[in-house]
């Protein structure tokens, strides 16, 4: 299959005869989607035709694809929702037509899930990275407070670099990252919460503002993923931070190979990994499966939990482990 | 001339004054040799329904844009309305209710709420225009800019945050996402309301002094003035028009996803001016007919649907896309460039 | 010379011009001599502009032949026209109005010094070719805050600075005064005596006869005829052009001034460097014509009487009750109307039918509930196209294709549509052929006949005195006197319109 | 009049004729107001260098809407020439590198490529709407599409797909974040690169025959044509002119963050036309000047960074921003309408 993302990856090889299997990405080039969905491509070869549209983050577009799906004949469905309230509307469409459906990376509400029996989920709570994020700001906290603590109020004074604001990963992460720190008994001062978009550029201009706002007081950059970490890194080295002893614990989400780079300068001090490979790989094993009209885990090492998902965890990336992230790009 | 030269010469004449419509026609031509089960019912009806809610928004920026107009709020201004009433048409029982004491209201009660809401923002935008004289290109910027910061600010409240807003009443999904059966298929209500909304307009434009005074505004501003027509006036009416017709789409959008972000309707605005262009209608101004702006949207919703029906890989349906936009505006502008 | 006067510079034969649904031109052959002025003459649509734009490189001719100098050419575009010595005045202003007169006077061509324009250089040149013309407008003033006869003669000046061998100007004269024009004659006398051939288009009988050395009359696209300017009368060319006798330019008159119906008191702009003071009595059946100099505000006391401006004192009777036009809106409902001077930019709706541009002021009377009323639309549409005499294919054909005079025409209609009392005219019958004129004066006549008032604010001196009952003449924003038609002259006007 | 009156008159003459400058000084004392700490040396700095790509940008624009038109792919050729330029400037060492047998190549070449790129894409713009009479805004609109769908091709591709292109190298982020140490401080390189297109541009405008064959035609073009101005030949340099300064733009987008993905630049071309417009550029054509574009982005940037700087709540942030932008043409236009 082509690496651009050929939409029909299996009907090049032949595969009219392979099933159909029709899936929506929220945004093909979302850094994270774009590893699963190689991950679903690759999974899929020989085995299914698998029809991947891009719904460029439009839920309304989403629903039209599905449409087309449908009426391309697709004998499962693997939806990454764009907005997860909206999976009621997407089982509707499938349950009229006794398609199965696997929806992967947005979680669905769990009642909704359970109310059409050919419904699954694959992937993690979109709560989870926020939790990781906030644990491994606390680890670090805790193990450098000396050098970490500026002003030695035993708070952190953080800045956080949100993405879309009403993006549910941007309110699930920004949520649960200051929750945890939280909860781990660490008290904390929020300087400034600011959309970037989930955009570098942005989040530069954001920082340089900060910067000359706050200079000295913010102890700890907070950023909703890694682009705009990077971007925050960016600012933050043209004010003189990371040479010498000027240094600035910044934390992203997606384990990007940039991110990757940045910790091993230095210049980062972690991120978390979420599992694209497999969860691309799951999100495939049970479409097939449900595609053939067998059950959605024959053949496979996957579990279901009580809620008719398959969880593929989160994992955190610092320099300690730097190499499960690199692993990632094998 | 011949009376066969002259026939011809008419003919050629029809077909360049009618150049979209034949380019609409052989763009189905070309995709069914692709794929010859593009031809189908179910097809169709989802390319109609598709086109339901864009039809809507289009003619209300039509109506703008034969004003000499042009309104980039639209996207947003939908994405309010869908916010809006999604918040007040969540079903009784639902568990995440932006207002968990609102009982079920009847589904038309918010519908309207939300079009008196993007109605009054659409007079605000002709306000603008007309009475500050700032270019609508800005006028309409700077509201789509402001709409979005009031939907985040309406949409992202306790209790629950920042979450997309689900769990509509079930009167009101059917009202978005179900029709009439009509032997094996079920024809979608959003079809006739998109009927009824062009209808609406048709008259409008061509069967009221407020649809004769648009034409005149947008042929020539100088000369409506002086022809009596009570410029603002007419231009704060068609935004508003425009406006009540985004809060209508807006309401069909959450209906029809069966959820609202703050984020919906994001960008609308650029594919309904495109689709009205490809449809005739004038960015300068007095020219424009609702035919032409229905024509526009399914050219638009024909080459979305087809490109990902023959499975074209998503970027390149980009490339395709603008490419096609393009060429079927030039080819359109060919019957003026003949003048010469 | 006289041998120069003998050899045609310019041999076009049979040319055909075809528009989308219709011929513009057909068969039409015209030869003009060097260092001659040539007329060109025809009613409005007949095809004279067309005709220089297909020399000129901006329509390519369907059929038909150009020998420049002996030499046949086919421009593709004006730069190639100008290169060859053909340089052009254009009907409508052409001008860039955001930028000066010396910006617009080389644009195409500027002087440059390496990379740069060399501006030192086009100011120069500017200020040579302006004193050879006897010109006095500074190069570096902005367009748009120039009159729009100096516009004109900026026009003329960018033509000539050309040194071209023959010069076209496309009524060049519409929006001069008397003066100025007697300025352009001399221009054209200098340029003559250089051996350049004038191609010269206008409506004015007057100038015709004294400009040219030969007259070409076209009719409905075609080739009429070409003879000796001094072989022909007023007469004989207006037989020529309109295919059928005219006995008179002006029909006589048959209205019966009444009672006063409007009395204007101590008029003056908000605006102070406008008008101010004007005081006038306007009667029943009457017909009072403003006459004045280019700029004596004539027209701003007309809009300002059809509220378009503001005043800052005044008083304004209909029938001896004060009445208020804060809004043209408010005008018409008191019975006022405007045929403004810009037919272009104020008038038309150009690419609208010629039923939307007729019942565009009247829309209220067709109102059946909320809903406008097609078969009145219809009706009334078909009244202006048969009483005004519009030549037009159908009621749904584009005003804007339509030749000046039928767009005169539809505009007028569309006023009478509002049954007014007061009618008001600035410049009627601005670049409209004779026929069309004597067509429009009837008109008016006839309208002053059936009872209403009107005021027409016209350049033309003949006309005025043809036409109107009595003579406002406006010196400078001033009121310089009122006159009785039947006893003035054409000295007491210009003794009056240069008092102030 | 007195001559004091006649003075006074001269001088609300001269604030009517330059009102967008008093505007600039209002917004900067409103914000100082609110956080006097504001007057500051590095945030002057910060303005001014986060100000730089987009006033060349801005420029590129400018000059594009005073030959009336528009052009609304710049935002995506930016994020082409970003991404094209990054992938291309990789550190030698860097392990993520798109093309990893590529030798770190002198930064000055990828710029020149990036740059040949995006002005190939301008002088299609310039084909597109000269020689096929698309109008601008479909013609750009098209293209905006399409050069997204080609740059999301380029950028989503082995062996790391969809990922920003990072790790650039040394010398040529130092080109881009880098400055002149003066005193305490360091003063960006962007600040002279924006200064040294600025004065191009503004030579270009004013001392060549180009720039005044730009005004004429977005003045008036019928009379450019019949005064022998090669109107296409002009119009589709000037849109080249634009893409080579969306290139270099993008590439120090890249430079500056340190990385490109396929959505550097998204809407850009957005923020920079309404700069435009608020620097006084008339979207109708003919008229617009250097000054009064940088002027209109500083605004826009000021408005930008003050909001953040005072910690606004971003949702506020959109609705201000939002209603300033209207405010600001509003009181420009007020000299327009108080001519009658
Ligand atoms: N661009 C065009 N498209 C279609 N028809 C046109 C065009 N230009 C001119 N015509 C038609 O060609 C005919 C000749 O017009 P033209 O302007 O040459 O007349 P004219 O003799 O110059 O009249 P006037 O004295 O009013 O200027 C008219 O019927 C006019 O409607
Ligand atoms: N400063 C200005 N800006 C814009 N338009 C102007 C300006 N000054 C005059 N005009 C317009 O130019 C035209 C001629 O103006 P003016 O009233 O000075 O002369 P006039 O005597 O009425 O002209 P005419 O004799 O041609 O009727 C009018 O239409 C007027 O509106
Ligand atoms: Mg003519
Ligand atoms: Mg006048």
């Amino acid at each position: 299959s082509s690496s651009t993302g050929g939409s029909d990856s299996g009907k090049n090889k032949g595969g009219d005869k392979l099933p159909a299997v029709g899936a929506t990405i929220y945004k093909f080039d979302d850094n994270f989607m774009s590893y699963v969905r190689r991950a679903m491509e690759a999974a899929s070869e020989g085995k299914i035709n698998l029809m991947l549209n891009d719904s460029q983050n439009d839920q309304a577009k989403q629903i039209e694809q599905v449409d087309t799906l449908i009426a391309k004949g697709a004998k499962s469905l693997a939806i990454n929702l764009v907005d997860p309230k909206a999976a009621q509307t997407i089982i509707d469409k499938a349950k009229a037509k006794d398609i199965p459906v696997i929806f992967f990376n947005k979680e669905p509400d769990s009642s909704v899930l359970q109310g059409y029996e050919k419904a699954y989920y694959v992937g993690t709570t979109s709560s989870e990275s926020g939790v990781i994020q906030g644990e491994m700001i606390a680890k670090a906290w805790e193990a450098n407070i000396e050098k970490y603590d500026k002003n030695g109020d035993g708070k952190i004074q953080y800045v956080l670099l949100k993405g879309e604001p009403g993006h549910p990963d941007a309110e699930a992460r920004t949520t649960f990252a200051v929750n945890t720190i939280k909860e781990k008994g660490i008290e904390v001062e929020e300087l400034a919460m600011d959309t970037a978009m989930w955009d570098a550029t942005k989040a530069t201009e954001k920082m340089d503002a900060w910067i000359a706002k706050f200079n000295e007081q913010i102890e700890f950059v907070i950023a909703n993923n890694d682009g705009m970490a990077l971007g925050a890194i960016a600012s933050l080295e043209k004010a003189g931070y990371f040479s010498g002893d000027k240094f600035m614990p910044v934390v992203g989400v997606d384990a990007i190979p940039e991110a990757l780079d940045m910790i091993e300068k230095s210049k980062m001090f972690g991120t978390v990994l979420n599992d694209a490979t497999n969860q691309g790989k799951a999100t495939i094993d049970l479409a097939t499966n449900a595609a053939n009209g067998k059950d959605v885990l024959e053949g496979t090492d996957w579990t279901l939990d009580d809620s008719r998902a398959v969880r593929v965890p989160y994992v955190e990336v610092t320099i300690d482990n730097i190499q499960v992230g690199k692993d990632a790009y094998k | 001339m011949s009376t066969q030269a002259m026939k011809n010469s008419k003919i050629t004449k029809w077909l360049f004054d009618h150049v979209i419509y034949v380019f609409l026609i052989l763009l189905v031509i070309g995709i069914v040799i692709a794929s010859p089960d593009f031809l189908s019912v179910t097809n169709l009806i989802n390319i109609l329904s598709q086109s339901s809610s864009r039809i809507i928004i289009a003619l209300g920026i039509a109506g703008i844009l034969i004003t000499a107009g042009t309104d980039l709020s639209a996207g947003r201004m939908v994405g309010l309305a869908a916010v809006v009433s999604a918040s007040l048409l969540q079903a009784g029982d639902y568990a995440y209710k932006m207002y968990p004491n609102l009982p079920e209201l009847p589904f038309f009660v918010p519908i309207i709420i939300a079009m008196v809401v993007t109605g009054l923002f659409g007079i605000l935008n002709g306000v603008i225009v007309s009475k500050f004289h700032v270019p609508p290109f800005i006028a309409t910027l700077g509201m789509m800019i402001s709409v979005y910061g009031i939907t985040s600010i309406y949409f992202d409240r306790p209790p629950y945050g920042a979450q997309p807003i689900g769990g509509l009443s079930e009167s009101f999904t059917k009202f978005a996402q179900r029709g009439i059966p009509i032997g094996d298929y079920e024809i979608p209500f959003l079809i006739f309301y998109a009927i009824i909304f062009s209808v609406i307009i048709w008259v409008i434009w061509n069967k009221t002094q407020l649809g004769k005074n648009m034409y005149a505004i947008g042929g020539n501003p100088e000369a409506a003035k002086v022809s009596g027509v009570n410029v603002a006036k007419n231009i704060i009416i068609i935004y508003m028009i425009a406006g009540l017709l985004y809060g209508f789409s807006g309401t069909i959008e959450a209906g029809r996803v069966g959820s609202a972000t703050n984020n919906t309707g994001n960008m609308y605005e650029l594919d309904a001016i495109a689709a009205c262009v490809v449809g005739g209608v004038s960015l300068s101004g007095g020219i424009g007919t609702v035919p032409g702006v229905i024509t526009g949207v399914l050219i638009f919703q024909i080459i979305n649907y087809g490109l990902a029906f023959l499975g074209v890989s998503p970027y390149i349906q980009f490339i395709v896309k603008g490419a096609i936009i393009i060429v079927a505006v030039a080819f359109d502008m060919r019957k003026h460039a003949k003048k010469k | 010379m006289s041998e120069a006067r003998t050899t045609n510079i310019l041999e076009m034969s049979h040319l055909t011009k075809r528009f989308p649904g219709v011929i513009a031109l057909q068969n039409v052959s015209l030869k003009v001599k060097a260092g001659t002025v040539h007329a060109l003459m025809g009613e409005n649509g007949a095809g004279k502009s067309t005709l220089m734009k297909c020399l000129f490189g901006i329509y390519t001719m369907d059929e038909g032949k150009i020998l420049l100098d002996g030499k046949e050419v086919s421009f593709a575009n004006s730069k190639q026209a100008l290169e060859n010595g053909v340089s052009m005045v254009h009907q409508e202003l052409n001008q860039v109005r955001q930028q000066n007169v010396m910006d617009n006077l080389w644009l195409g061509r500027y002087p440059k010094k390496g990379i740069f324009i060399d501006e030192k250089k086009m100011y120069e040149d500017t200020v040579a070719i302006f004193n050879s013309l006897d010109i006095s407008i500074d190069p570096r003033s902005r367009v748009s805050t120039l009159s729009v006869s100096e516009m004109q003669m900026v026009e003329i000046a960018k033509a000539v600075s050309y040194h071209s061998k023959i010069i076209v100007m496309d009524e060049p004269t519409s929006s001069l005064t008397e003066k100025e024009v007697d300025h352009l004659f001399k221009i054209i006398r200098k340029l003559q005596s250089e051996n350049v051939a004038i191609i010269y288009i206008s409506h004015k009988m007057e100038e015709i006869l004294k400009v040219s050395d030969e007259v070409t009359i076209m009719r409905d696209g075609q080739y009429i005829a070409t003879k000796s300017a001094k072989d022909l009368t007023t007469e004989e060319i207006i037989k020529l052009m309109v295919g059928r006798d005219l006995s008179q330019r002006f029909p006589s008159k048959m209205n019966q001034p009444g009672d006063v119906i409007l009395k204007v008191t101590d008029l003056t702009a908000e605006n102070e460097s406008s008008f101010s003071n004007i005081n006038f009595e306007l009667r029943k059946g009457e017909i009072l014509g403003i006459a004045g100099l280019v700029g004596s505000k004539r027209t701003e006391v007309m809009e300002s009487l059809f509220g378009m401006r503001s005043l800052s004192s005044g008083m304004v009777e209909l029938h001896g009750k004060e009445v208020h036009n804060h809004s043209p809106q408010h005008a018409i409902k008191n019975g006022f109307a405007l045929v403004t001077e810009e037919r272009r930019s104020t008038g038309i709706y150009p690419d609208l039918s010629i039923s939307f541009n007729s019942i565009i002021a009247n829309l209220v009377q067709y109102k059946k509930g909320i809903f406008l009323s097609d078969r009145k639309v219809h009706d009334d549409t078909k009244w202006v196209i048969d009483s005004m005499k519009v030549k037009t294919p159908s009621q749904k054909t584009s005003i804007g294709s339509l030749s000046g005079g039928n767009q005169q025409k539809v505009i007028i209609g569309r006023w009478l549509l509002t049954n007014p009392e007061i009618l008001l005219l600035d410049e009627p019958t601005r670049g409209i052929d004779v026929g069309a004129k004597y067509e429009i004066y009837q008109l008016i006549n006839q309208l002053a006949a059936d009872g209403k008032g009107i005021i027409m604010i016209s350049s033309e001196m003949p006309e005025l005195l043809g036409v109107t009952d009595r003579i406002l003449v406006m010196s400078n924003g001033r009121a310089a006197g009122i006159v009785d038609t039947a006893t003035t002259s054409q000295e007491e006007i210009m003794r009056l319109a240069a008092l102030y």
